[in-house]
């Protein structure tokens, strides 16, 4: 019964840190149904900024996040729009499934040749003291990445639903001629999606490498779970991501615990195959606003 | 321009059979496995490229043909009967993968393949009873034709090539027949397809089915090429590399493929030069070339041409009367 | 023009509490060019998607040739000889004007096998140029049909609609967002077509100047229910008519 | 056109294959520059560079100055297998690498249908299990230290039970079933065996399984990082039984990175730069001065098979590759012959390794030798 527990808490710890990677997938395709194939780079490389703030430029921690913050919006969210998606959109899925792949190797390498190639250690935000709970052992560090991503979600929930800003940017990713015609500055809805899913890359890139250590071959397997979580939550809610999220999570440690742990992945896998069939819009989805 | 065509034709054969000549047995080595990654990213072509549907399981389906080959050769049977249990699982496995996509499209459809892939990655790797586990098959012998052995690389790059010519010759066959079209018209408007009586279903079933089977014959050649063959061959990645084929190329365009393959294969071999830093310039090449022209190579060229001929300054009445109507 | 070409027999069909089609029963017979008409919501589209077996009606049925549609897919139904045009823009965009012809022809020539292993025009390019020929398309005959131009497109769609040579054809608003110099040559073939071959026209359009210089005979529907019948002078006469597309 | 012109280009590039020029011995190191084993491969490269360099400056192999060339394999199979042929073409007397065994496994038929020695830096058991008559380690294969490991569990720690958790490739099945074997062969149960996958970043529900087993001891047999992580998710499940490892769990850099959860563990391994040998410590030295960091395990294994190399063909006598492989076959090299290679070291004549090796301890920071064991 403890083990389940721990399974279970830990499941849902680690969940919580790949939604935030699901959310800021939903979030761009719903803006310009872009695919990010490199979104696991995006919550590896945020890491490094951050290191070489504090490492290299020596800024004191906190303002060297705030320091990798800006650079991951600036590189990851603005420029990435501009240069890499925006001239791409007008034709269709596949190119930007390709480039975004491509990104990724670009991404991993560039960190590879400029930082280093070994694993870094990070500094955790909470205490790594643990108490016990029924026999399962849970961490502040736990708690805390729970707590951060219920939060940033929240927030952004409150941002897309009670600001200007945010019901624009809602009414471009439901019909992006509509909100023209309504006087929304469309581009400029989009650009903020891209900035805030760097905002929400970096926020996972902080909370995750703690535990998983920085290294430039993290993205593969974080930007298959935010695929994962994203497809079994609902591609169209960040509701649904969150959920998506926290239920891989559990699933994961729950597949390698009482399925095999030489068929691990093999349990997310089928449920993603299972949902994709009987319910392709996800457990929380609505069917698709916009179809191609 | 149908004869320089010809020409052209002619004249890359002629290079292909006098290349293992000119090269020691590494390039040799690199040529046939360019052959064999051509098959199967022609494969894809057909899925992907002409019936527009996204598939992630090349790489499984190539697993799949390089299992059956080398589990059938090592237990004394021939090649050929081995491609064609290869061949004829992976066209039966690509009508059951094709069923998703008669549900679901785009990246769901990528998901559903990509799923598949890693499961086959898993079985390939687990069953070891079967499949030698992560071990793999070592000792994979190559075929011998009318008593000839094939064990000599140019010798076996030289039976690559015959079974890629005839791989080429059906695949242009097939993409011309009336099935090339109905294959087309899927992928450019199955509704539109199938009011006029286009079976798109079992079209769509058919695209995954054949496809699959060119990744099976590829695996077919791939697994004597290397003489041993394991799951980490088979992987996602591989997956994606031919894709990147596919797409390089010229998604669509019958000798996409071919030239994707040719660059995916190749280009390391260009960048050496530029040692550890190679395969971030070649990640940048292929943004750049994704942002530039995401019709690929072939788009590049075949738009190239279009934007010539139309200099041309030549009478063309109808154009008025296109404006007009 | 007694043969029954296109039978309706009491279609009813209701989405939740809304009866979108009640009870509705009409013939189209060989030859005919019948116009289906009616203000927004009066149910025409759910009657053309019953006709396509893409709905299935409540109660009633629908045969094209004495053979039932219920269930039929839509390609089943092409093989029935049911051709049809859509609303929106309806070619192969990277496709030869030719080749969306001859792809239109070719399902309905032998077996999928006999066409793997038969030429590779399936032997339609002769039949195609002529149909290319026959909507004056000829200068655009080795175009990309996506580079035409809206009206070009419309005639390439109406041109796929009779490749093989169907009993009926239904056309889905054929006049929307046609220019006025393209929209009466469209008519004019169609016109031409229709006598030359006897094929039956079931055309549904707003163009209401269009509908009554095409059709030989009109139905109209409002709030799902036939309300007039007749030919185009009729119907213009019929103040039913008049008050239903005013609005009461 | 185009199409002629990529193969025209390919063809000229193939073409400029030179010959290895009289006064230089050309070998050819194939490793793991990039992909997920970047860092091994890098610290096997930059210790042979060093070793060449110092052999060269000593005047070289039978008066020749050594020349290497680099292949990277990106970490890939089929990669390695096209590079070890591509070294071959470009005139390479002998390869080393590739320290993955995934890879090595693939490449060694290459050298072996050729005849031409291959020196690597794989543990896997099976390598030097096919009768392949040119393959030789520098560093011995589980099988050679699973019993040492075994010896200890049953003897040191009186262990009745165990729990493994182990890296579902081929290093790591290798490794897990030669410890299962012994552990069979000693009667020691094992209670949980738990694999992870390459670059794994959860370990929550790995430890969670090892410690409701609640084994007398754990033993990992992991890659450098996935070690750490696990040895920090151990400590946060408070897992309070000893936790043996091999060699790479006691790498300087899997201390480093599970910051204190490294505390206490216990191991064997068969090349540590800690151990109290002076040509060791020299060696380490060096090599830190060169290149700014640590030198591990990886390290010394290419350091090692660049002078076996160095020693098995000067010990030949003529570069006749055949003679340099039967040289190596049930050779033996001493430090006092050659103090470059670290430890006194034989090969038998399936080109496997004996050497001493060590028992050590994790306290704090460092790394303790316990004990040296004698080579079996």
């Amino acid at each position: 019964m403890s083990d389940f527990l721990q399974l279970i808490i830990s499941g849902l710890s680690t969940g919580s840190i790949y939604a935030l990677a699901a959310i800021g997938f939903t979030l761009l395709w719903q803006a310009s149904q872009t695919i990010n194939f490199a979104q696991g780079e995006f919550v590896m490389v945020p890491a490094f900024f951050i290191l070489i703030g504090s490492r290299v430029l020596g800024l004191p921690f906190p303002i060297a996040i705030g320091f990798g913050l800006a650079v991951a919006v600036f590189t990851l969210g603005f420029v990435f729009k501009r240069l890499v998606i925006q001239p791409m959109l007008p034709h269709g899925h596949l190119p930007i499934v390709m480039a975004t792949i491509a990104l990724a190797i670009l991404m991993r390498e560039l960190v590879k040749e400029f930082y280093s190639a070994e694993a870094q250690t990070f500094p955790a935000l909470f205490s790594e003291q643990t108490f016990d709970v029924f026999g399962a052992v849970i961490s502040h560090q736990d708690i805390g990445n729970l707590a951060v991503s219920a939060v940033a979600i929240i927030a952004l929930q409150l941002f897309l639903g009670r600001t200007r800003t945010g019901r624009s940017m809602q009414a471009t990713a439901q019909n992006p001629g509509v909100a023209e015609i309504l006087g929304v500055n469309v581009q400029r809805m989009v650009l903020y999606t891209f900035m805030i899913n760097a905002a929400l890359a970096t926020l996972a890139s902080v909370l995750i490498s703690p535990i998983y250590l920085a290294k430039f071959s993290n993205g593969e397997p974080i930007g298959l779970v935010a695929f994962l979580a994203a497809i079994v939550g609902g591609f169209n809610q960040v509701r649904g991501a969150l959920v998506g999220g926290l239920l891989i999570g559990v699933i994961d440690n729950l597949s390698a615990a009482y399925l095999s742990s030489e068929y691990r992945i093999a349990g997310p896998m089928i449920l993603l195959i299972v949902i994709i069939l009987l319910r392709p819009q996800g457990l929380l989805g609505t069917s698709e606003g916009r179809t191609v | 321009m149908k004869q320089l065509k010809i020409l052209g034709l002619v004249a890359i054969l002629a290079g292909l059979i006098i290349a293992p000549f000119t090269q020691a047995t590494y390039g040799t080595y690199v040529l046939s496995s360019w052959l064999v990654f051509t098959v199967a990213a022609m494969g894809l072509n057909l899925t992907l490229g002409y019936a527009g549907q996204i598939s992630l399981a090349q790489a499984a389906f190539m697993g799949i043909g390089a299992y059956s080959t080398a589990l059938m050769t090592m237990a004394g049977l021939p090649w050929i009967a081995s491609v064609v249990v290869g061949m004829g699982l992976c066209f039966v496995v690509g009508l059951i993968l094709g069923y998703p996509a008669l549900r679901v499209q785009n990246h769901f459809l990528a998901f559903v393949t990509l799923a598949f892939t890693t499961l086959a990655f898993l079985v390939m790797r687990n069953e070891e009873w079967l499949t030698g586990g992560i071990y793999g098959l070592v000792g994979v012998p190559r075929p011998s034709v009318a008593g000839l052995s094939l064990m000599d690389g140019t010798r076996y790059y030289f039976f690559t090539l015959g079974v890629f010519i005839l791989a080429s010759l059906s695949f242009w066959w097939l993409v011309n027949s009336p099935w090339g079209r109905a294959f087309k018209g899927l992928r450019e408007n199955p509704i539109r397809a199938n009011s006029l009586g286009v079976d798109t279903r079992l079209v769509t079933l058919l695209a995954f089915a054949i496809g699959a089977a060119y990744g099976g014959l590829s695996g077919a050649l791939m697994a004597p090429l290397v003489q041993y063959i394991d799951p980490m061959s088979f992987t996602l990645i591989i997956s994606l590399k031919i894709l990147l084929m596919v797409v390089v190329g010229g998604s669509g365009y019958f000798f996409g493929p071919f030239l994707g393959a040719g660059l995916v294969i190749m280009l390391p071999e260009f960048l050496r030069f530029a040692e550890a830093y190679y395969l971030m310039i070649y990640a940048a090449l292929v943004v750049f070339l994704m942002v530039v022209c995401p019709s690929g190579l072939l788009g590049l060229l075949s738009r190239g041409i279009a934007a010539i001929r139309s200099r041309e300054p030549a009478e063309r009445g109808d154009l008025k009367e296109g404006a007009q109507l | 023009m007694t043969e029954t070409v296109l039978s309706i027999r009491n279609i009813s069909k209701s989405f939740g509490g809304i009866h979108a089609v009640r009870d509705v029963s009409f013939d189209v017979y060989k030859g005919e060019v019948l116009g289906l008409i009616g203000p927004n919501g009066s149910g025409k589209s759910t009657l053309f998607n019953c006709v396509l077996g893409q709905l299935k009606p409540d109660a009633g049925g629908v045969t094209v040739t004495g053979q039932d549609v219920a269930g039929k897919r839509a390609c089943e139904l092409s093989k029935l000889g049911v051709g049809r045009t859509f609303q929106q823009l309806s070619v192969f965009p990277e496709m030869s004007v030719l080749d969306n012809l001859i792809l239109a022809g070719q399902e309905h020539r032998g077996s999928m096998f006999s066409r793997l292993f038969g030429p590779s025009d399936a032997g339609l390019t002769e039949e195609a140029d002529r149909m290319i020929s026959f909507f004056r398309l000829g200068h655009l005959r080795d175009e990309l049909a996506g580079s035409l131009s809206y009206g070009q497109q419309k005639l390439v769609d109406a041109a796929m609609a009779f490749m093989a040579n169907p009993a009926l054809v239904l056309l889905d608003e054929p006049a929307g967002g046609v220019n006025l110099t393209m929209l009466g040559h469209l008519k004019e073939r169609l016109k031409t077509y229709n006598r030359e071959h006897e094929t039956t026209f079931v055309v549904i359009e707003h163009n209401m100047e269009f509908v009554m210089s095409l059709c030989t005979r009109i139905v109209v529907l409002a709030e799902g229910a036939i309300i007039a019948e007749g030919t185009p002078e009729e119907i213009r006469a019929n103040q039913t008519v008049i008050d239903a597309y005013l609005g009461s | 056109m185009f199409k002629t012109i990529t193969l025209a280009t390919a063809l000229a590039t193939f073409g400029i294959i030179g010959a290895a020029s009289a006064e230089t011995l050309k070998l050819g190191n194939v490793a793991e520059l990039s992909g997920p084993g970047a860092t091994v491969g890098n610290a096997w490269t930059d210790a042979i560079n060093m070793g060449v360099d110092e052999i060269n400056a000593a005047g070289g192999v039978l008066g020749m100055q050594l020349e290497i060339d680099t292949y990277d394999t990106q970490t890939d199979a089929q990669t390695s297998r096209a590079l070890v042929q591509k070294a071959i073409d470009d005139g390479a007397f002998l390869i080393l690498g590739t320290v993955y065994s995934s890879s090595t496994i693939v490449n060694m038929l290459v050298t072996m249908q050729q005849g031409i020695p291959q020196i690597v830096g794989s543990e896997s058991p099976s390598i030097t299990q096919k009768g392949n008559p040119y393959v030789f380690r520098s560093s011995f294969g589980a099988q050679k230290s699973m019993p040492k490991i075994a010896a200890y569990l049953d003897e040191g720690l009186g262990a009745k039970s165990v729990a493994v958790s182990w890296v579902n490739n081929e290093f790591g099945k290798g490794g897990h079933d030669a410890f299962v074997a012994e552990m069979e062969a000693r009667g020691i149960e094992v209670v949980a065996d738990v694999s992870s996958e390459v670059g794994q970043a959860d370990f929550a529900s790995d430890v969670t399984q090892l410690k409701s087993a609640n084994a007398d001891a754990i033993f990992v047999y992991l890659h450098e990082e996935e070690s750490a992580r696990l040895l920090k998710e151990l400590r946060k499940q408070n897992v309070e039984a000893p936790i043996i490892g091999e060699t790479t769990l006691l790498n300087q850099k899997v201390i480093e990175l599970s910051e204190g959860a490294a505390d206490g563990i216990m191991g064997h391994v068969g090349l540590t730069v800690d151990a109290p040998n002076p040509e060791i410590q020299a060696f380490a030295k060096r090599f830190s001065d060169r290149y700014g960091y640590k030198a591990d395990h990886n390290a010394m294994k290419g350091y090692v098979a660049i002078y076996t190399a160095a020693t098995a063909i000067e010990r030949a006598g003529e570069l006749d590759r055949q003679k340099v492989a039967d040289t190596l076959h049930n050779m033996t090299i001493t430090v006092e012959d050659v103090p470059n290679i670290l430890l006194n070291v034989s090969w038998d004549e399936t080109g496997e390794v004996s050497r001493e090796s060590f028992l050590v301890e994790v306290q704090g920071d460092e790394t303790i030798v316990k004990d040296m064991l004698p080579a079996n």
